[in-house]
């Protein structure tokens, strides 16, 4: 583990941002206060954050229906999230959007998505435009093991070997797809169908920020080189319900409770860097506490912020009509 | 009549439908739910609960969860109805259309044309449509204007639990690929529903308020509101016909032309995105066919050209409800 | 002026705007062809020749061939369009439009509303529609109206090869998806075509013919047809407007309204499937907002709900012609 | 090769006339006589026919655009098929379908494709029926290397695996789609991706019926079985253009004329059967004989057949309206 210590305090700074923002959101949602359906990321942030790690401006990601992890990894104003995320006019989609439909392209946030599989074609797209004016840019979709068997992914697999395309598939696998164990609907493996259309791949524990920033470290480089594409079969589990609402049923007996008791990232991480000596609890401990103020005030702002308005109906469907 | 959810009509009819005849299997995304997994099984019955109790009773042969991947199984679905099986398959919300329209407006709508009869396509495809949940532009379309559009489908919007029964029925004995919406925002709402079998007849239009100054008709969701809307109108000493057409596809055009012929005025309430629409379609009907019965213009009430937004603010202003239709059919009889 | 093809002014107009600007790229299955093959490079230039010179003009980073995976290629056209370029991708038959509709629908014509106008998406999908070709039910369709019906995007539907380099122009410098609909019947048309670059705006209907008795308003092929008619209308002492609206969504309703204003009479051509079509829309429009200058009916010229036969003696049948256009129109003469 | 002569006798026959069905179009259509959009199957006959020689009435196959040769192979009634794609009212779907759609159900055909990668899923219910109602029967989806890369053909990889269905999906890999070549147009290879599906496969010789034959007597035990699908990828060639108007300039120089020459399917037949004695070559020259009196007549009553006429413009929408 060589890392500097600025690296890893923003990492550590990103994961407990998703963690507390996804909290969050999860208790107001219980209160009635947030409309809509909404997909919570926390326990795979060191999925995000570890991918993210490595990209910069010039870098594109589209995400998913369980996207607000990868849009704080990605750069996206938090405020600006829990604000769409309630609806309200000062929401990075001027409430139009909502927690499905999360973007930020000035960050290369390319958005969250409904559609599972939605995301793959897209970023082939980013990736085509970086490769066509030679911006050294990579573009990483995410994908969820359910959407790994939408036909939208698995083309998309092709068109990047075809095409040579700086792309990253992230396949992040926790195990379920709503209530469909992967372990059913994934036939065959993640790494047999990269083989199978001839793209290099790893298996990544998903648990582990430096497993994922190490696996990334590779395929990005791939990527950078004109080498084309790379999937990455990350291994993780969610700690809320498929969407807010969902008891869960299908899970094993305590297998949350195992799972965040053993496996957290956070808590991984900060065994990691203490017992390497890099950080130490106080200083993690601070940027908890500093992140959880950021995030209530986020939602204090959020509660605040004003609806948008009859007049905001109809515009932005077009940029001319 | 015992009173029971739009969900439960859907249910009954679809459990009714798997006892009486060996042949009607069901599949979708977690239609059961926890395939393959170490907790419940039939853990979902669905994503809002339709298709819950099936799998006990049923069991995994005619319970199918499947896969994320709808070109395969909707398709699937086709090809086994055009082989012998009566399956009614789940297109979890018809917004996901866009992954797999091939296998059902060039696969299984056309087979009985392109086969010069030689096919037979039992297949219903359930779907849930419309918007009011907060579901934003993505999970809240309508839709049902492009299935209309293509001929071979069968298109069918209950807008009551009575009609969901009826119409889920008829859809499983039909023998014609049926698309059949579901209004998620009405899965909650209970009417009266026998307990036993029973077939609404597809093309038979409902007259669920009759008037003799103005004709509206609606779709879905917006029959609940033209009911409300003609109720505001008879108090204002306005008397309405509200139709509702119960199918799309085929259209029952007699009773609309039928009561327009009465009213002379025409106010269609449609959910769905205002192009090409069926308040479009409905408007062609009738100044075509009806309109030397007219006395008034034709008033559509949709929402505006643009896709669903999420925050409830919008969204409350972009769903048509019955202020709107009240204003228009008062407006009307200002006219002729 | 120079006369020249449909299929060459379409030509001419992509050309022309991939050497004003570097960002224009063009992809689609085989649109040059022979990728990775033995033999000749440019092969194809695309299954009817439109895109064929482009390849060797500029080479295979601008003119990308595709493996046959209609949603990658098309999202990625999308995702190019989000990023910086100005991708001109082609969906070879529109009726292949179900494979990979949600890239087009749910993401591209979403972008700019789900992200509160944070996204342009100067996106160009050209694609051949259209009967006539004995194709058949699966590469005869107009769906059209299936586009127009959705909030987001533009739809393009040129008549004549002036107006097919116009609107291409148009389309590729227009910052919105713009869906550029080819008649495969028309590409050996020929017509005036200038030289250099010009832009027909989008919403702007041309009259091709101007008259007072009735009001014809037809799409795409159907814009031959119905000029035909009016000349044969002509003589028959009935004096027509015919209104091609060139472009769907946005749609020119001033210009229709204004004609029907004048003429008191409504023909619609329609070659699309007729429930929730354009002829459909057209008649709403006109129902809606002049009716009080209707002395007629409405009357819609459309094929029948069915899917598009193949053999010929069917297919000719099925296609609305100038004789039922001269008929419809007619007998909107005897009343008023 | 242990075979009865019947059943050589009748694979020949089958064979020789797809090729002589196909090569009457070829030439009709030059004269103008056939309408639309033609995919002729000349020299590709042994797969047709070496995987249907295993099927009876209980097994179901999906075809594509180029399906003459997959509906004779299961039985389609050549003159039926000639007067459909001639457009005409006895054709097998009544003149409404044509080359692209033609289909006898209660033969097992389940249809020509327009489609590309159409087939697979609705084969996938094909095989659905079989195994609900236990039939015994196999479903089998032909599939071009081109729609080797279609979204829905990979799902239905995925979905075949995961229901454990009675699949074989054989790709034709005939080195092109349309204009492009199958070496550049798919990502890794045909088994690898079978493999990453967790589906068994095999690579088949398809100039060579008798290879065709065995790789699928695999198959089909398999799936008879109850033990899942199959993917075979058979490698041949085709004659003609992708359609008929092609000039296929993409081709190599001689290409097709060397293939021709040295592999082609009848003659490699013709040669391994009468060197093994089992049958000489007047038996095949009379079938070669009795199939072009055939095949001329079905030119004959097609072009003598009448035409569908208005009434049957609007029937056959519905089973009831
Ligand atoms: C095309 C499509 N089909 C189905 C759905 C409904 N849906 C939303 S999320 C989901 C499960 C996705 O599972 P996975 O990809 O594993 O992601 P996870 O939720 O586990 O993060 C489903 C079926 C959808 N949104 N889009
Ligand atoms: C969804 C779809 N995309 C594109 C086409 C156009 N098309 C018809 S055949 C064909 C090539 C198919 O190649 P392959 O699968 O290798 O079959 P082959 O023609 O070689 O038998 C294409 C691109 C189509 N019919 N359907
Ligand atoms: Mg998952
Ligand atoms: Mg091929």
């Amino acid at each position: 583990m060589q890392h500097n210590r600025d690296f890893l305090l923003d990492s550590y700074r990103s994961m407990v941002t998703i963690r507390r923002f996804e909290d969050r959101v999860h208790e107001e949602f219980a209160t009635g206060k947030i409309p809509g359906f909404v997909h919570l990321y926390a326990g795979e942030e060191a999925s995000a954050v570890g991918v993210c790690s490595h990209l910069d401006a010039r870098d594109v990601i589209a995400s998913t229906h369980r996207g607000h992890g990868h849009c704080i990894a990605k750069g996206c104003d938090a405020t600006a999230m829990m604000k769409e995320i309630y609806g309200r006019r000062g929401g990075l989609c001027g409430g139009k959007g909502g927690s499905m439909h999360i973007a930020d392209l000035s960050k290369g946030m390319m958005g969250a998505n409904g559609i599972v599989g939605g995301g793959p074609p897209l970023i082939c797209g980013a990736a085509l435009t970086a490769k066509y004016l030679k911006t050294g840019g990579v573009a990483v979709a995410f994908v969820g093991d359910g959407g790994s068997n939408q036909g939208t992914t698995l083309e998309s697999y092709n068109l990047a070997r075809v095409w040579n395309l700086p792309v990253i598939f992230v396949i992040e696998d926790n195990g379920y797809a709503e209530a469909t164990a992967s372990a059913w609907s994934v036939g065959g493996t993640q790494r047999g169908r990269a083989a199978g259309f001839g793209m290099p791949s790893a298996e990544v524990d998903g648990f582990d920020f430096f497993a994922v920033h190490d696996a990334t470290a590779e395929a990005v480089q791939r990527a950078r080189a004109g080498d084309g594409p790379t999937l990455l079969h990350v291994k993780l589990t969610r700690y809320y319900g498929h969407f807010e609402g969902d008891a869960m049923t299908y899970r094993g007996q305590g297998e949350v409770a195992r799972l965040r008791q053993e496996s957290d990232c956070l808590k991984v991480f900060r065994r990691k860097v203490t017992e390497a000596g890099l950080l130490d609890d106080p200083e993690l401990d601070g940027i908890e506490a500093e992140v959880t103020e950021a995030i209530d005030a986020a939602v204090r702002d959020a509660e605040a912020d004003a609806l948008p308005t009859a007049a905001d109906l109809v515009t932005n469907v077009y940029d001319r009509y | 009549m015992p009173k029971k959810t739009y969900r439960q009509a859907i249910n009954e009819a679809i459990a009714g439908e798997m006892r009486r005849d060996h042949r009607v299997i069901v599949m979708g995304e977690d239609n059961a739910g926890g395939a393959g997994a170490p907790g419940e099984n039939d853990a979902w019955g669905g994503v809002l609960g339709v298709t819950k109790g099936l799998f006990p009773e049923f069991g995994p042969e005619r319970v199918l969860d499947t896969p994320i991947s709808e070109s395969a199984f909707i398709g699937a679905a086709a090809g086994a109805a055009a082989t012998g099986l009566r399956p009614v398959a789940e297109l979890m919300f018809v917004d996901f259309m866009g992954v797999c329209f091939d296998q059902i407006f060039n696969q299984a709508a056309k087979f009985r044309y392109m086969f010069g009869g030689h096919a037979v396509t039992p297949l219903v495809i359930r779907t849930m449509y419309g918007a009011g949940f907060r579901a934003a532009s993505q999970h809240s379309q309508c839709l049902y204007p492009v299935f209309t559009h293509i001929p071979g489908l069968k298109v069918v919007l209950p807008s009551s639990p009575y009609e969901a029964k009826g119409l889920m029925i008829q859809a499983i004995r039909d023998d014609d690929p049926v698309v059949f919406f579901e209004h998620k925002v009405l899965y909650d709402e209970t009417g009266d529903v026998p307990d036993e079998a029973y077939t609404i007849p597809f093309g038979e239009a409902n007259l669920t308020r009759e008037g003799k100054d103005v004709t509206i008709v609606a779709f879905g969701r917006m029959v609940g509101f033209a009911n409300q809307a003609a109720d505001t109108l008879k108090r204002d000493g306005i008397s309405a016909t509200v139709i509702d057409p119960r199918t799309t596809s085929p259209l029952d055009s007699e009773a609309i032309l039928d009561s327009v012929a009465e009213t002379g005025r025409l106010v269609v309430v449609d959910e769905a995105h205002p192009r090409c629409s069926m308040a479009a379609d409905i408007a062609r009907l009738v100044a075509e066919e009806a309109f030397s019965s007219l006395k008034a213009p034709i008033r559509t009430v949709t929402p505006p050209h643009t896709p669903v937004p999420f925050s409830p603010a919008l969204e409350d202003l972009y769903v048509p409800g019955p202020a709107r239709i009240v204003e228009a059919a008062t407006a009307l009889t200002k006219h002729g």
